[in-house]
């Protein structure tokens, strides 16, 4: 077997243990710490989809983690102030349901993908990286100024949305449901990384003229490879959202973008299980780190620094070693 | 004589002044080795991009296996039946060999948009790779690591993908770059036995092989070709061995 | 509307423009030669704008206090190059990404740690107060004047050096061919460290001559950093001619976008739906701007093919 | 998760008469790093003055670093409540976070003291009996300027504010009390520095005076540049960009500068007097608005800790709401939705010696209730 199959095992394992320990110690807080680890290890498995096997440094996924945030905002916003969201040419009601809004975040990021991506996708290198920041940046700005869900205060979900059977605001029922959700989500993604599509998007991230020379143009697989990790983040989002169930601009920030990036390179680049470490190390420091000093900032810093430094393939990269080619 | 699988009409291409391509007419017919020679500089590379795709000439036409593939993307190209390999070896080299090889495979068949199925283990797939790597001989070295062969082994595993693609013509830009002596003949002699499953335009520098192998030879030097012919014919005409071979004696 | 109005505005988003173009030309020089992402480029206009409060408070002097923040960027810009950005040199664009987006937190959490956090005073000096009268009844700030007058002779001063010094040619050199540049039997690590805190000496520079009409303060650079981002994009990486068209560009769109744009949704909207919807728009303005400009130009304006 | 979390019990043993058999918790959510932190810094140490010279041994608090970001915030609160079982929250200072942590707090029946934030919503349609503002309603200080701008005889007013929901309730509050007409509006872009096509506009129009809305480092910009534009029109704002921990870095610029406060630190009560003197002894600086506000807050929550039992909420909800403690603004009342009823003074900018700060020099609204308390039922 494996060192990065055990790895994975492990990391399951943890997320699987602490919750339960938490429960078990009445440490409720710790539960919605690692519920928050687990939500940002989904967002981080969106873009490493993008990142890691289409080698699509994007700068701006906060757009979509925004987006699946604002899904769930607005229709659990219109469900709780019991108006509809549009009336014309149809009637659609808000709704508290969390299988409708998960869809509803997955379809919409996904929608917004296909746009952006089309257009984004045009360019490469640098230019792919600061356009995906610029339309991210237009998202942000918009928010801030539309008055109508709350700008730059957002909004704010009283209860947690509903799930049939679970009482969601209880954490450790919540954060069963994000378990899950990130198993399924890297169940998918790493069959996709080892399907056809995947060795393809593979390629087309090492060698563009091979993957023409066989036939295939790169662009449609770039173009589905971003999708796809949009509407991963954007599930995410939803998910953040019903966390703290609060939406707000800030979803959007470049500071969100930069650190879903976070996530995915203190994991390790292109690993399927990679963000789901990094997000579970930055969670840790920051919650370890920020009791240490009031600027703890630096030492963030310079951790990451360090990372980026001395332990190229993050985590995974250290502990599994260098990734071995799938047979 | 039967119709040319490609056929290179009157094609131009500029750069500002420089001509890189003047108004170049080539063909080649089925079961021939073509081979293109001419000094550096001359405008191979230009031309080879404008067969294979990725860059569109100022005029002219290029027909492949009877349309008009002008227009056509490279990936597009490569779908019609035309089989590349590149001069600076075009591999994914992080994958195993047997990665390359199936990714050609999976590339002809078109199925790419499959999101569950582990391409790994499709059974189709897998002889058709193991199939082409036994036939270039890489077979031993099928779960190497690419960026692990040898320059030579790289050269037969982009012809081994090529050969996955099941091409109604090649297109080999230097395959024997950076050989051996002892890679230089066993390549050609499997080019030499290729020639009768499918065509190949062979852009080569190795006047040996060139003249061993080829069917017929064109001459570029500054971007046009100034001679077509068998092999006799180029080795015994004036223009080319002043424009040509006498520079490369001096070299 | 008058056009006295839309004149001085015209001249605002060209002060802005040579400003931006301070910041830019230094971030599109090190992306040029080195191939280097710096998102550490604000901090040093931060580091620029710090150092210079930091001397005028001690001196009282704004000359003095424009040095310093030369000297001040330009140290720490050598220090983090060759401590840290040496080593990004030959990573790809993620790494470098995220490297110096690790020192922005350092940068700024250690500049509050030094300086408090409080916004720290630094003012234009009398000489350079008030307004002056241009052509045409125009009155028009002095200092904003100046920034304009500097920032063309700086433009200019770069165009010269990289066009007629050794240095210059060692610049264009390394955009063309890196590996060239060894060949030409140049110390290319210094000239990496000196083309670095060149473009680090700009970039403080810009934050001292502005921070004496903003705020000086923990952060301020990011904002501009992004703009910055924003112009070398639309000019074209690597151009400094790009960088110039690209930051005046970008000037004069956010400023007369700010200006116009509610003014021209009040002809069809009601004056205060108007006013919102222009504003948000013009908040977007220079994003749209640049995602058109890369939709037509893939590589920019100016952009060569990196 | 060790240090920060500044746990303060007093040193004294001799509580007062009142001392409860057991003590009350409070976790207090701020902004301590990042941009913005000035603001929180001030409220944390105002609070913890007020504590200390108190010297209870029943008064726990905890203190957390929200770092300006809601979900950091809601997070903090969901630990304050869940791990840390909290009494009370308090703390915020931005708008934004404050909807993203109070109406769940105070759902899930904790006590939240406002020691800087008022939106609109939570004074009106969404007030809770478990919600107190001890500073004011975000409209207050922007109605008072209004109301000044009038007296003061200005007829046509140019009004600016960020584009973002406090922006637009600053313009909506000013344009409420003042009478005269509006020589432009603008909504400029949040977090903007250059302001000089505002100026521009400003001095093309036919205004006869200036109102704006810029907190933190957007005034200190504006102020900066309006002061070098050559435009001399009279300028009123409400006191975020006027308040002692920027001020000096705004310098000259804000000289003379008409600014709305409920609170300064030449207010003479006694109160007042001994919290300043307290203050710059224990700190070394002067004490900002925010600073009063955190201080009002603390000493607030200690009175109602010594009338009632935090268990019994019904009696610590009248307690707070009675409001029995020396505010170092003078008289503090609440209105009928938890919200100030209080004097709003207009001040000028001065100098004292190298110090820029602030002195009294008008009543603008004497004892002013927010818009929204009708909407408020509870």
């Amino acid at each position: 077997m494996k060192r990065e199959t055990y790895l994975n095992a492990a990391l399951l394992l943890i997320l699987l243990v602490i919750p339960l320990w938490a429960q078990s110690a009445d440490e409720p807080f710790i539960i919605t710490l690692t519920t928050r680890a687990v939500i940002f290890a989904i967002a981080g498995v969106g873009l490493n989809f993008a990142l890691g096997f289409g080698g699509l440094v994007s700068f701006g996924h906060a757009a979509f983690f925004g987006i699946g945030g604002y899904a769930m905002g607005i229709l659990a916003y219109h469900a709780q102030t019991y108006t509809p969201l549009m009336e014309f040419p149809f009637v659609i009601e808000g709704t508290k349901s969390m299988p409708v809004i998960w869809l509803t975040a997955i379809i919409t990021s996904a929608l917004v993908a296909v746009g952006l991506g089309a257009l984004s996708l045009r360019t490469s290198g640098v230019y792919f990286i600061m356009i995906t920041l610029a339309f991210a940046q237009m998202f942000f700005f918009f928010t801030i100024s539309w008055p109508t869900y709350g700008g730059e205060d957002g909004l704010s979900i009283y209860i947690r949305n509903d799930f049939p059977g679970l009482n969601t605001m209880d954490p450790i029922q919540f954060y069963a449901i994000c378990y899950v959700i990130l198993l399924l989500v890297l169940f998918f993604v790493y069959r996709a990384a080892h399907s056809p599509f995947g060795l393809a998007l593979s390629a087309a991230r090492q060698n563009e003229d091979r993957i023409q020379a066989v036939g295939q143009g790169p662009y449609r697989l770039y173009l589905t490879a971003y999708v796809i990790s949009g509407a991963i983040t954007g599930l995410a989002g939803a998910l953040f959202a019903d966390l703290n169930r609060f939406v707000s601009p800030t979803m959007f920030s470049w500071q969100t973008s930069g650190e879903i990036m976070i996530f995915v390179i203190l994991g390790g680049v292109g690993r399927v299980f990679g963000p789901v470490a990094g997000a579970a190390l930055f969670i840790l420091l920051e919650h370890q780190l920020g009791g240490l000093s009031e600027f703890w900032h630096i030492y963030l810093g310079a951790i990451l620094l360090g990372v980026v430094l001395f332990a190229r393939g993050g985590l995974f990269g250290l502990f599994a070693g260098r990734e071995v080619a799938h047979d | 004589m039967t119709d040319p699988i490609l056929d290179i009409r009157g094609i131009s291409k500029s750069f500002g002044a420089l001509k890189a391509s003047n108004n170049i007419t080539l063909d080649l017919h089925p079961g021939e080795i073509h081979a293109l020679i001419g000094p550096n500089g001359a405008g191979k590379s230009t031309l080879i991009k404008q067969v294979a795709g990725g860059l569109t000439p100022d005029s002219g036409t290029v027909h492949f296996a009877g349309q008009d593939v002008t227009p056509l993307s490279t990936a597009a190209r490569a779908q019609l039946g035309m089989g590349r390999t590149f001069q600076i070896s075009s591999l994914a080299m992080e994958f195993t060999v047997l990665q390359n090889v199936v990714l050609g495979a999976l590339g002809r068949r078109g199925d790419v948009f499959r999101f569950f199925r582990p391409v790994m283990k499709d059974k189709q797939l897998l002889e058709q790779a193991h199939t082409a790597l036994e036939q270039v001989g890489l077979e031993d070295f099928h779960s190497f690591r690419t960026s692990e062969l040898s320059h030579g082994q790289r050269r037969q595993l982009e012809v081994a993908v090529a050969l996955t693609l099941e091409p109604k013509a090649f297109l080999m830009d230097e395959p024997m770059a950076g050989l051996g002596a002892e890679g230089t003949q066993r390549l050609m002699g499997f080019l030499d036995g290729l020639r009768q499953r499918a065509p190949i335009l062979l852009v080569e520098h190795d006047m040996d092989a060139v003249f061993a192998l080829a069917d017929r030879i064109s001459v570029l030097v500054y971007g046009e070709i100034i001679a077509t012919g068998c092999v006799d014919d180029i080795r015994g005409n004036p223009v080319v061995r002043t424009a040509y071979l006498g520079e490369e004696d001096a070299a | 509307m008058s056009t006295l109005l839309l004149i001085e505005q015209t001249l605002n988003g060209l002060q802005f423009g040579v400003m931006l173009f301070l910041m830019a030309a230094g971030l599109t020089l090190i992306f040029g030669v080195m191939g280097l992402i710096n998102l550490a480029h604000g901090s040093l206009y931060m580091v620029g704008a710090f150092a210079a409060a930091a001397v005028a408070a001690a001196t009282g002097s704004f000359i003095l206090a424009l040095i310093g923040s030369l000297i001040a960027a330009a140290l720490a810009g050598v220090i983090v190059e060759m401590t840290v950005i040496r080593r990004l040199y030959d990573r790809d664009h993620l790494d470098q990404v995220l490297a110096t987006f690790a020192l922005i937190l350092i940068f700024s959490e250690g500049t509050r740690w030094v300086f408090g956090s409080f916004p720290l005073f630094l003012d234009k000096p009398a000489w350079l107060s008030g307004t002056v009268m241009l052509p045409f009844g125009i009155e028009y700030s002095l200092y904003r004047l100046t920034i304009i007058g500097i920032g063309l002779v700086v433009a200019a001063g770069l165009f010269w050096m990289i066009a007629r010094t050794r240095i210059g040619i060692q610049i264009r050199a390394g955009e063309n061919d890196r590996e060239m540049i060894g060949a030409l039997g140049v110390n290319i690590s210094r000239l990496y460290t000196l083309v670095f805190a060149l473009g680090a000496a700009l970039a403080g520079f810009a934050g001292a001559l502005i921070g004496a009409i903003q705020s000086v303060q923990v952060g301020m650079g990011e904002p501009v950093l992004i703009l910055a981002f924003v112009v070398i994009v639309i000019g074209g990486i690597g151009s400094i001619k790009g960088a110039l068209v690209g930051a005046i560009l970008v000037g004069l769109t956010d400023t007369l976008g700010r200006l116009l744009l509610p003014q021209v949704f009040g002809l069809f909207m009601e004056p205060s739906a108007a006013t919102s919807v222009g504003s948000s728009l013009s908040s977007m303005s220079i994003y749209i701007l640049m995602a058109g400009v890369l939709l037509f130009k893939p590589s920019g304006l100016f952009g060569g093919g990196h | 998760m060790k240090l920060k979390q500044l746990i303060l019990a007093a040193s004294m043993g001799l509580a007062a008469a009142a001392a409860q058999a057991e003590g009350v918790k409070v976790g207090m959510i701020t902004t301590l790093s990042g941009g913005g932190a000035g603001l929180g810094i001030d409220v944390r140490d105002g609070f913890m003055l007020a504590v200390k010279q108190a010297g209870r041994s029943d008064l726990e608090v905890v203190i957390e670093d929200d770092q300006r970001k809601p979900d950091i915030a809601v997070q903090l609160a969901d630990k304050m409540i869940q791990s840390e079982k909290v009494d009370v929250l308090t703390g915020i200072i931005w708008s934004n976070l404050a909807m993203a942590v109070v109406p769940a707090a105070t759902a899930q029946g904790k006590f939240y003291l406002s020691p800087n934030a008022g939106p609109s919503p939570l004074a009106g349609k969404g007030c809770h009996p478990n919600y107190f503002n001890v500073a004011w309603q975000n409209d207050n200080l922007h109605e008072a300027a209004g109301g000044y701008a009038s007296d003061a005889g200005h007829k046509k007013a140019f009004i600016l504010a960020p584009n973002y929901p406090a922006g637009k309730d600053a313009l909506t509050g000013f344009k409420r009390f003042f009478k005269g007409e509006l020589a432009g509006e603008v909504y400029t872009k949040l977090g903007q520095t250059d302001y000089a096509a505002e100026i521009a506009q400003i001095r093309a129009s036919d205004a006869d005076s200036v109102f704006f809305f810029l907190p933190g480092g957007m005034g200190i910009s504006f102020l900066k540049q309006y002061a070098d534009s050559g435009v001399d029109l009279p300028v009123v704002g409400p006191a975020f960009s006027f308040d002692q921990g920027i001020l000096q870095a705004v310098g000259a610029a804000a000289l003379g500068v008409k600014n709305t406060s409920q609170w300064s630190k030449d207010l003479g009560n006694a109160a007042n007097e001994a919290f300043v003197a307290s203050f710059q002894s224990e700190y070394g600086r002067l004490p900002s608005l925010y600073a009063s506000q955190g201080f009002d807050t603390a000493n607030l929550l200690m009175s109602a800790m010594d009338a009632a039992d935090v268990n019994d909420q019904d009696a610590f909800r009248a307690a707070l709401e009675a409001a029995k403690f020396d505010s170092v603004r003078g008289d503090f009342k609440f209105g009928p939705n938890h919200h100030p009823i209080q004097t709003i003074y207009v001040r000028e900018v001065i100098q004292e010696g190298d110090v820029f700060t602030n002195k009294i020099v008008a009543v603008g609204l004497k004892d002013h209730a927010d818009a929204y308390a009708a909407d408020c039922k509870m």
